[in-house]
């Protein structure tokens, strides 16, 4: 039986539904290692800014029960450095790239977006509206974050539309009411999929020390333990929207990556369960080729949102 | 290359009071681990606790490894509950190992509590290579804290002993040890234990004009380069970074490197 | 040593800080047979409603990594078989009773806390304006709640505090986008003390019958997985109400519950845990007098909100 | 009154594919436990599963328990990896056993698939309180998924087997098997299994106006009246209530009372 595990995400061609979670799998290399990254139905790269950034102090992650919470600051080599000393190696493999952008403003994301696609750097955009770890906790509430805004998602998105030909996802954090609401905001402003879930806030208190576990006090939080909540999210917003769901939060198998692809999403991302098993999304890859198979479903495109209700 | 693999323990004994030695055979990990390196251990089956745990490699034989830990936490109670003929999961080995540069003709191990973990092999290696036996210092809180130190002795290592209450060996600092011990020219200093001892170790070196490589501990989630929680501060730029990862460019870095004022 | 373990929630007198989440420990009874449940500081019944509630169809919980998806939808005995067939066990063994309430209207939640006072059914009321499950998952939308419009919180805890002149808590739910907005409106409202966090919206979907696996589709998620997600959102308001707060969320054990007294609550309750350990909440007592005799710390109330920043 | 107590496994062992059987040492919970009783297994340490399990008694001796059970998930999974000698934290005994009656003479215990679990302990009982022999029905999917036979016939009870596909024994549905049985006054059926085989059975004995006590299963969570998430659908009121909880006024429940048209 030939199974076509084949998607299209808002005019990506992923051959196959399975990317991971920005900030999960660096530039590709380490985990390339483990197994053939050229595998993957696309890359997702680390957020890149226009300029390095070094992140947060440490201690930067504490694990949680089923998660983690992390507060990396988005430390990142910068896109240049990204253009020199990364890319070669993903396009060298053949890989389908998600450039993950991360700009302090609407300008630079712009400039992300229409140099990354200049420079055949990435054959997507995911603009990451949604980072917890760059905005100060102590005083931050309800962390003004841009997805957090559907005026400021739909403005955003169609200032990188206007930037770059290439499909362009929005990353939209859970911290909000309803998220259906910048969802519907980012599909206005024009974007070609979304990419849900970014981290939950959280935070962890050592009672020894009675200091906060992480420098920046706050992170956010990722892992099997938030993924019914993604779920969730994923099935409301396939509700109300018409563009592609790259669906992730706690993925790490086949089964749980199929509860995001029956609740709506046309592709997921494995994320932090990588650090633990870093060939976990090849795994994922092969589990969903066995469950057509053995579901006798000939196109995957057949699941996407099948759940019966 | 690091492998992942199902690896059975072989041997897993209580060594001093709340510190364990485990043996597994693993040996495609033993073939290309070196001294300094890390493995990253589940330390049971589904998804509690999440992530792994890094422990040195405490001794490489030919068909497998031994790691030498302390209970500290969750992850270790259960790992010291594992017994031999279970498997567990391991991946490794991991980070960059001690160098051994045949240029120095003396070699001082300063171990601080379970810092001793990676001094085993390390003492092994530079044996094996260069034919020399280094010196090593074990401090620790107290006596019962102190543990390796019959090892090195079987080893042929001259073993200095501190402890910071004088239960045993020198009332003193590791650091304050390695001072008495005068290092000069062509000595080289290998650390590894707390922060502070190691920040301390790095002073005196510095002011002794002679190399030091500390072996850095920071909570890890990948353990292999990807994650950048474990990244600390450097002195210089490392492919473009300032932060170093602790798990990828290190665990051992040249003492020059880190940001000591950080810690 | 002699600890001083009690506070003072609003008006209500706990001898120590430990409470029980309400729908986590019955009407105490059960839990009764394994410890005695007079040593907690309150007990925090059931939600009550005024006429009795069968619930959802089952299935109603499922487990969930670290944690537990439930959709019971406050099946409940109502306030007559309370008052008659539930209270007279608690009130015999000497309990402080937190009576937590459910209307499906202002004039419901009035009347229960009205009713609850004249018949000393409770020492204090938790009105419920939170609860997930009792709406439409189908098609309801962020899921309106009345805690999360800061507008009706105000409303609603003025209309049950002219009602009674017990202690009155509101129970705000964390899927909004800033948790410190109903946290102030009930406040303003003449609120006693806030208890947070009720459960997070979540779904599961059995990949293989396609079918989601709650009954209600959508349920509340709790247990450890949501502990940092709920230590966060009690900092957060601890930093902006003066009110004291009851904290919960994924509580297991001393140390989970400093957290939430390091990050400003006042006093804690042990949720889900329960389930798997009956005696948790005992155990936590314990723990946290062990905390304080190690820490040589003579009053609990020293480290309402001591996190060290 | 329930126990909670850390348990030493005393025997585990694979009685058939997929199947196993785990003898524990709990003088405290046997002493207690009626047959038609469960416990709830705590099947590893740490949050991982997050809840216990419930598991039927099979059988109830002098200073232990058993238990039967299949893997079906990560939780029966993980328990049978446990071995001899490690001990197991339980939760027991709960539930209302089985009503044992002596006003009749022919007892009829019908067993689906795993359903035949928690049958021992009751054909014991009723040979030991009664001084009679129960008949039983075991019914499963194939040969392979038939569990618990020879046991019965070891006690001296007649056994009827029944599978799905006629791999062994009759090629029929349980409540086929029963009806071939007649039940007529004086019978009594117990009925353990999935929910159809149930429902077909309770069918079967309203027809012959022949009591009928099922054990019943659904998601637990506390196992003890809790939570409220393990209720079923009731055709009466029980204490006030419509919805019934399996864990607590049940697992074994007059059919009567069961409101099987939700099923
Ligand atoms: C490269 C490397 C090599 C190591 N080698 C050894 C070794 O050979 N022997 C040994 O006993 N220990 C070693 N450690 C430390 C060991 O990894 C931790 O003690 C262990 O992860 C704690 O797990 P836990 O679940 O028991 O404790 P937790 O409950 O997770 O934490 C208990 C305490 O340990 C600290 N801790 C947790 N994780 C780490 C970590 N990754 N690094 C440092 N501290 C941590 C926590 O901050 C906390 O104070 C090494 C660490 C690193 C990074
Ligand atoms: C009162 C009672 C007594 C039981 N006695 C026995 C017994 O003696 N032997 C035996 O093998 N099984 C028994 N069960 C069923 C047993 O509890 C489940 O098979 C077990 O909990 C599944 O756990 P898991 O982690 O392996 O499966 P999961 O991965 O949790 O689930 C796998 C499958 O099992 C189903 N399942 C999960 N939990 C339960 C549950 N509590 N009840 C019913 N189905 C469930 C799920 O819906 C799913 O289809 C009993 C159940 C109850 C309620
Ligand atoms: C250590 C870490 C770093 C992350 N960095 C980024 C990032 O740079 N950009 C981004 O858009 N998301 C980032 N994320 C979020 C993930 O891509 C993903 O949305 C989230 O972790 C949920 O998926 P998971 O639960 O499978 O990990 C990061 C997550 C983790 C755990
Ligand atoms: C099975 C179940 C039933 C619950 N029922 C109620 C309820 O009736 N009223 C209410 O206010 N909260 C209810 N809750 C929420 C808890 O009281 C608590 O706020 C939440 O579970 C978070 O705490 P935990 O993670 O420690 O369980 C229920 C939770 C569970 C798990
Ligand atoms: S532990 Fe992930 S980068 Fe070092
Ligand atoms: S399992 Fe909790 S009430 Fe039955």
């Amino acid at each position: 039986m030939s199974i076509n595990l084949q998607v299209n995400v808002g005019g990506l061609v992923m051959k196959n539904p399975v990317t991971v979670g920005s900030g999960t799998f660096g530039y590709g290399q380490e985990y390339d290692q483990y197994f053939d990254v050229a595998q993957l139905g696309a890359v997702t790269v680390k957020s890149l800014s226009l300029k390095p950034r070094t992140g947060n102090k440490p201690p930067r992650l504490v694990e949680t029960p089923a998660g983690m919470l992390n507060a990396i600051g988005l430390q990142n080599v910068g896109l240049d450095a990204y253009l020199r000393d990364k890319l070669p190696f993903l396009r060298q493999k053949g890989c389908t790239i998600i450039g993950n952008i991360y700009g302090h403003s609407m300008e630079e994301y712009m400039e992300l977006a229409k140099r990354l696609e200049a420079e055949q750097g990435a054959d997507a955009i995911e603009a990451n509206l949604s980072c917890p770890n760059v905005h100060d906790a102590r005083t931050a509430r309800g962390c003004k974050l841009v997805a957090q805004s559907p005026e400021r998602v739909k403005e955003y998105t169609q200032a990188i539309k206007t930037s770059t030909k290439l499909p362009v996802f929005i990353k939209l954090t859970p911290n909000v009411m309803d998220i259906v609401e910048p969802a519907l905001a980012a599909e206005e402003g024009g974007a070609d999929g979304i990419s849900m879930i970014n981290t939950l806030l959280g935070m962890g208190i050592n009672p020894e020390t009675r200091k906060p576990i992480l420098s920046n006090i706050v992170g956010g939080l990722s892992g099997p333990a938030i993924r019914p909540i993604a779920v969730k999210m994923v099935w409301d917003v396939a509700k109300y929207v018409k563009i592609p769901i790259i669906g992730m939060g706690g993925i790490c198998n086949a089964d749980d990556a199929m509860q995001f692809i029956l609740a709506g999403a046309t592709a997921v991302a494995v994320g932090c369960y990588s650090f633990r098993q870093p060939d976990a999304a090849s795994k994922v890859i092969q589990g969903l080729e066995e469950y057509c198979i053995r579901h006798e479903i000939t196109d995957i495109n057949k699941l996407i949102g099948a759940m019966m209700v | 290359m690091p492998w992942i693999a199902d690896c059975p323990i072989t041997s897993h004994q209580e060594v001093a009071p709340g510190h364990c030695r485990m043996v597994i055979h693993a040996p495609q990990i033993a073939k290309d681990a070196q001294a300094g390196q890390f493995c990253m251990l589940q330390v049971q089956e589904g998804l509690y606790p999440f992530l792994r745990r890094p422990m040195s490699v405490e001794r490489i034989f030919a068909d497998g490894l031994s790691f030498l830990y302390k209970i500290v936490g969750e992850g270790t109670r259960l790992l010291s509950r594992m017994t031999q003929g279970e498997t567990i999961n391991v991946q490794g080995p991991l980070g960059k190992p001690f160098p051994i540069d045949p240029s120095f003709d003396r070699h001082i191990l300063v171990a601080g509590g379970i810092g001793i973990a990676p001094f085993p092999a390390l003492a092994d290696a530079i044996k094996r290579t260069l034919g020399k036996t280094p010196e090593v210092i074990i401090a620790a809180r107290t006596e019962q804290a102190l543990v390796g130190n019959r090892d090195f002795r079987q080893m042929g290592c001259k073993v200095h002993l501190a402890t910071d209450d004088g239960s045993a060996g020198k009332k003193a600092f590791a650091s304050e040890m390695l001072e008495k011990l005068r290092p000069g020219p062509g000595t080289v200093v290998y650390a590894c234990g707390p922060m502070p001892m190691m920040k301390a170790t790095h002073a005196v070196c510095e002011a002794a004009g002679v190399p030091c490589f500390t072996s850095l501990e920071a909570e890890m989630a990948c353990g292999d380069g990807v994650c950048l929680g474990c990244a600390v501060e450097a002195n210089v730029e490392i492919e473009s970074e300032r932060m170093v990862r602790v798990c990828k460019d290190g665990p051992v870095f040249d003492s020059k490197l880190i940001h000591w004022e950080s810690y």
